[in-house]
């Protein structure tokens, strides 16, 4: 039980810095949800079936369909990373020597509609 | 400087944590309140499943709490995207394959949703696990077939009536007895499915208003118009 | 010596997600991230709550699988995180409504760059010119350009009212 | 009205789910009538009154507490009534109606409605629960509703500012969490009552201290404590006025009302009070002195309001009755002033150059700006000046780290009389330019020109009656700081309801 318990840690852990330093957005929302269903999997082990059941079809499920659905509104849908908007892990010096993304000049006082 | 601050932060909480929980001796805590509720759901409730007996008995003002958080979250949600464009693209058809699948699944889901909110009180679920399963069942409709228009006013009010109804359940029990959410009725014979009272009416009353307002949320982000093609 | 139990295993992951979660929270720039980072605090969080009613050797709380009087663990957390995790859903829900919105209007996620429009454009609502904005340090700086990817379509939500008047 | 059958009406539950029946059934009645579903709300807010009133008439003020669904204390939830809970609970639907969205239609209207009644309702559950959890709960319906009425200018900036808080509020509320979760692990209950009887053998520790940061980061986002109210100016100046006003005069001072429970029946112990002392006395400062530099109205108002509840959180640090009452004047000062202020800015708005010789032009709401502004900074006759003489009296009394926090309100005070008075010049200014409001600031509500009028009305009042207005606030003072009358008014039999268990 307690290897069981072990190696599921591990994957959640794994899963929840994965959600932080994979570069692709995709990867970071199924990163999220395999850690919410290992986390539904130690509720099993704490024995607590109620919300075992709650978080796998909420916390990975559901919340995975909304991200998800979120991703595809958003225009992130893709699998390349997004570097220019900087994930946490990359050093401001990184950040700044990456190749910047192609830009037109815009209205200076900000993008809303009217502008 | 705000990354050297938050980092501080972050390794000053989880140093704070990591001290809690080595204080917290593992094994020994004390188990009071549960106890009592272990020992006494079965005459207070009558329902087999301790769990969904707090849930919709001795907190089920918490569970009408929730249900109203979800409900603000959906109309909040509402109002930021506002509604559909009327001529605005739709999703690609979702193909052979899919459609088959939804039609398969469908039916299933809801079976299975319907069957976790009754059965709430004797096995594991209820009305919020049931009420997902049931939106899900809806969602997949949706995905198959992303041209055909979700009802959001029938969404709006079958979501409205169905809280309501957890309510004036709630309200009645007042009025007869003088106190809110009282569990009315017989409790019946522990393991049934008509036992344990009005909670399979509650957790019913929850499972189509999760349902119903997770279905809409699910619908609204989906037709909000797309950023980027 | 940290004995090497189950409780103690689990009570490590709880911690650990919620720290990777909160760090996640304040070091991100970008907002989807930042939404993701906190529901994996608030799975570490909610493991948390369903462990302070965790004790070895007992049954899940539910009557009628085993002899009367086996022990059964604590249900009033496992009820409590019932409760949290369907708030963590709906608050989540909403975040990506609100980004949907935040990305047409502005065409990007990045924190930094969002903050610096909205301040001007805060500053623009109120009427102040931008060299006065108490929050603009000394000198002149243009705000980085927009990316190609945004657009500026007009709203074609009609109940919307568009936020200049007149 | 006693009759025997309407005496279920007498329960504090009514206050708190009436509204969210009315939120639930907006959206199918409106379908119905639109005239009926315009009507609902407001009415529901009404009955709201009337039955809080009932409640206290009922009870002549004495305390007393009502388990949700008989289940006794511990095992379930418990409503406590007593006169500081009705006095906010009271507050929540008049100055809801106050700032109705009246001007709203359509759809939007429907929504914003059933937003603003839901507020409604977490508000009073706020201020009559007493189990932690449950208030846990009544927090988050407090903090999603408000985001989505913060949003409701639909603006870029509002989304902006709104992710912003949301993404704030929520961290925070996780944190409150692991504090609950704390608190169950050293004690196994939930409910305040039976937390405060078992408080002085298990919580007055260091443990017992890390779980009440936790739940004061979650708790002081909402009541703009000092190192978690980042949002408070972005939110304010983006979001519609008069939800700017209700989040600042009305949904803070529920968040106080909740800390100072949790300080006063839980974590009674000197470390918890200095702690609470010291971030009030930070934010304070920094609140006032962001005011200071401030250049547009609502952003200056945003930041005083940190400031002044900052001072409300010195003042609830001071032990017992005194503390209490300090706390009590300063923050029912505060909610009337702000929200007059706020409603001002639903008028006004736009930079303080905008508003040159606005005072002349309408020469109302510049007197009642003069006078909330003096108010505010404390002149003799005015409540304000009553309610700092309080604050400063009792620090007199104390240590040096409240001596140095009675200098910091001395020296802030000299801060706030500097801003007001130059907004006031710049108003009373001969010639300004026409008065145009600034583009971008929405129309001005339609009740919002009576609201302030209204409530420098209640401020006159409360000059003219202090003196049974203190001897009140003293007697909701002394009720609240009984700790001992909470416990037996929750468990009315002598002994303790349940005993301590350790696990086998």
């Amino acid at each position: 039980m307690v290897w069981i318990t072990l190696v599921i840690v591990l994957l959640v852990l794994v899963s929840s810095v994965a959600v932080l330093a994979l570069d692709s957005l995709i990867g970071a929302a199924v990163a999220s949800s395999v850690a919410s269903l290992g986390v539904s999997v130690l509720f099993v082990i704490v024995l607590a079936p109620d919300v075992a059941l709650t978080e796998a079809a909420v916390g990975a499920g559901l919340s995975g369909v909304v991200m998800a659905l979120g991703l595809r509104r958003l225009g992130l849908w893709r699998l390349e990373g997004d570097r220019g908007a900087a994930h946490p892990l990359t050093t401001t010096a990184e950040r700044l020597a990456a190749p910047k993304a192609p830009v037109e000049q815009g209205p200076t006082e900000g993008g809303n509609r009217h502008a | 400087m705000r990354n050297i601050a938050s980092l501080v932060f972050s390794v000053g909480l989880a140093f704070l944590l990591l001290v809690i929980a080595a204080q917290l001796g593992f094994g020994h805590t004390p188990m009071v309140v549960g106890t009592d509720i272990l020992a006494g759901a079965a005459q207070d409730v009558g329902a087999a499943n301790i769990v969904t007996a707090i849930v919709f008995g001795y907190r089920g003002f918490d569970t009408l709490g929730e249900i109203s958080i979800l409900f603000a979250a959906a109309t909040a949600a509402g109002l930021v995207l506002g509604h559909r464009r009327a001529g605005a693209a739709d999703d690609p058809r979702g193909g052979l394959i899919l459609g088959a699948g939804a039609e398969l699944l469908f039916p299933m889901l809801v079976l299975v949703g319907i069957y976790i909110v009754i059965h709430g009180h004797l096995t594991p679920g209820g009305g919020f696990q049931g009420g997902v399963v049931l939106a899900a069942a809806f969602f997949v409709a949706v995905i198959a077939e992303p041209s055909k228009r979700v009802n959001h006013a029938a969404i709006q009010v079958i979501e409205g009536l169905a809280g309501a109804a957890y309510i004036v359940i709630g309200i009645w029990a007042l009025v007869e007895d003088g106190s809110f959410l009282k569990p009315m009725l017989d409790h019946g014979v522990m393991g049934q499915l008509l036992s344990a009272g009005t909670m399979p009416l509650l957790s019913s009353a929850v499972g189509i208003k999760v349902g119903s307002e997770l279905a809409g949320l699910l619908a609204h982000i989906s037709e909000s118009e797309a950023g980027e093609p | 010596m940290i004995p090497f139990s189950l409780e103690t295993i689990l009570y490590t992951c709880a911690i650990g997600m919620v720290v990777i979660g909160v760090f996640g929270l304040v070091l991100s720039n970008h907002l989807l991230r930042m939404v993701l980072a906190l529901s994996v605090a608030e799975a570490g969080g909610n493991l948390l709550v369903v462990l302070a009613g965790y004790r070895g050797g007992a049954i899940a709380p539910i009557i009628g699988y085993a002899a009367p009087g086996t022990l059964m663990v604590d249900p009033v957390p496992q009820a409590l995180v019932l409760t949290s995790i369907v708030i963590g859903v709906g608050v989540e829900a909403l975040a990506v409504a609100i980004l949907i919105r935040v990305y047409r209007a502005y065409g990007s996620l990045d924190l930094r760059l969002l903050v610096e429009r909205m301040q001007g454009d805060m500053a623009k609502a109120a009427g102040i010119p931008r060299t006065t904005s108490t929050h603009a340090p000394a000198g002149e700086r243009p705000l980085p350009p927009i990316p190609v990817g945004a657009r500026h379509q007009p709203d074609a939500v009609g109940h919307l009212a568009p936020e200049v008047q007149s | 009205m006693n009759s025997s059958a309407l005496a279920w009406v007498v329960n504090p539950a009514l206050p708190i789910v009436l509204p969210l029946l009315a939120a639930f059934l907006l959206g199918p009645v409106t379908r119905v009538s639109a005239f009926v579903g315009r009507l609902l709300g407001p009415l529901t807010l009404a009955i709201c009154v009337w039955l809080i009133g009932e409640l206290w008439l009922a009870h002549g003020g004495e305390p007393f507490a009502v388990a949700i669904g008989t289940f006794a204390a511990p095992l379930g939830i418990v409503l406590y009534v007593d006169r500081i809970a009705l006095l906010f609970a009271a507050a929540v639907p008049i100055f809801a109606l106050l700032f109705w969205p009246w001007e709203v239609s359509g759809e939007r209207a429907t929504r914003e409605s059933a937003l603003l009644l839901i507020l409604v309702a977490s508000a009073t559950g706020l201020a009559l629960s007493g189990d932690i959890f449950n208030i846990y709960v009544f927090y988050e319906l407090v903090a999603v509703a408000s985001f989505g009425l913060a949003a409701s200018n639909a603006t870029g900036q509002a989304y902006v500012a709104t992710i912003r808080y949301l993404l704030q509020s929520a961290t925070g509320s996780l944190l409150a969490l692991i504090g609950i979760a704390i608190l169950y692990l050293k004690t196994g209950t939930l409910t305040l009552a039976h937390l405060a009887e078992l408080a002085p053998s298990t919580l007055h520790d260091p443990l017992g201290l890390a779980a009440f940061a936790l739940l004061l980061i979650g708790f002081g986002v909402k009541a703009e404590m000092f190192p978690v109210n980042t949002w408070v100016p972005e939110v304010y100046a983006t979001a519609p006025a008069r939800v700017s006003a209700l989040l600042a005069g009305l949904v803070s001072k529920l968040a106080v009302l909740v800390v100072v429970r949790l300080l006063v029946l839980v974590f009674n112990q000197p470390e918890a009070s200095q702690l609470l002392l010291v971030l009030g006395a930070l934010g304070m400062i920094s609140g006032e002195l962001s005011a200071w530099r401030a250049r547009d109205f609502s952003r200056m108002l945003a930041f005083s309001s940190i400031g002044q509840l900052g001072m409300v959180f010195i003042a609830f640090a001071l032990p017992g009755e005194i503390g209490v009452l300090a706390g009590l004047a300063v923050a029912l000062h505060h909610l009337v002033l702000k929200s007059g202020l706020f409603a001002l800015a639903a008028r006004w708005g736009g930079s303080m150059e905008a508003l040159a010789g606005l005072g002349r032009r309408s020469p109302l709401a510049g007197a009642i700006y003069v006078l909330f502004a003096l108010s505010m900074i404390g002149v003799p006759p005015l409540p304000g000046f009553w309610a700092k003489l309080v604050v400063l009296v009792a620090l007199a009394q104390q240590g040096p780290l409240e001596l140095a926090a009675m200098g910091a309100i001395l020296v802030v005070t000299a801060i706030e009389a500097n801003y007001l008075f130059r907004l006031a010049v710049v108003l009373y200014r001969k010639g300004g330019a026409a008065a145009v409001p600034a583009s971008g600031v929405p129309a001005p509500a339609l009740g919002a020109g009576l609201v302030a009028p209204l409530l420098c009305l209640t401020l006159l009042a409360a000059t003219v009656a202090i003196v049974p207005v203190t001897e009140g606030l003293r007697s909701v003072a002394r009720q609240t700081v009984d700790v001992a009358g909470y416990v037996r008014t929750v468990f009315p039999s002598a002994q303790p309801p349940l005993a301590r268990k350790e696990w086998p």
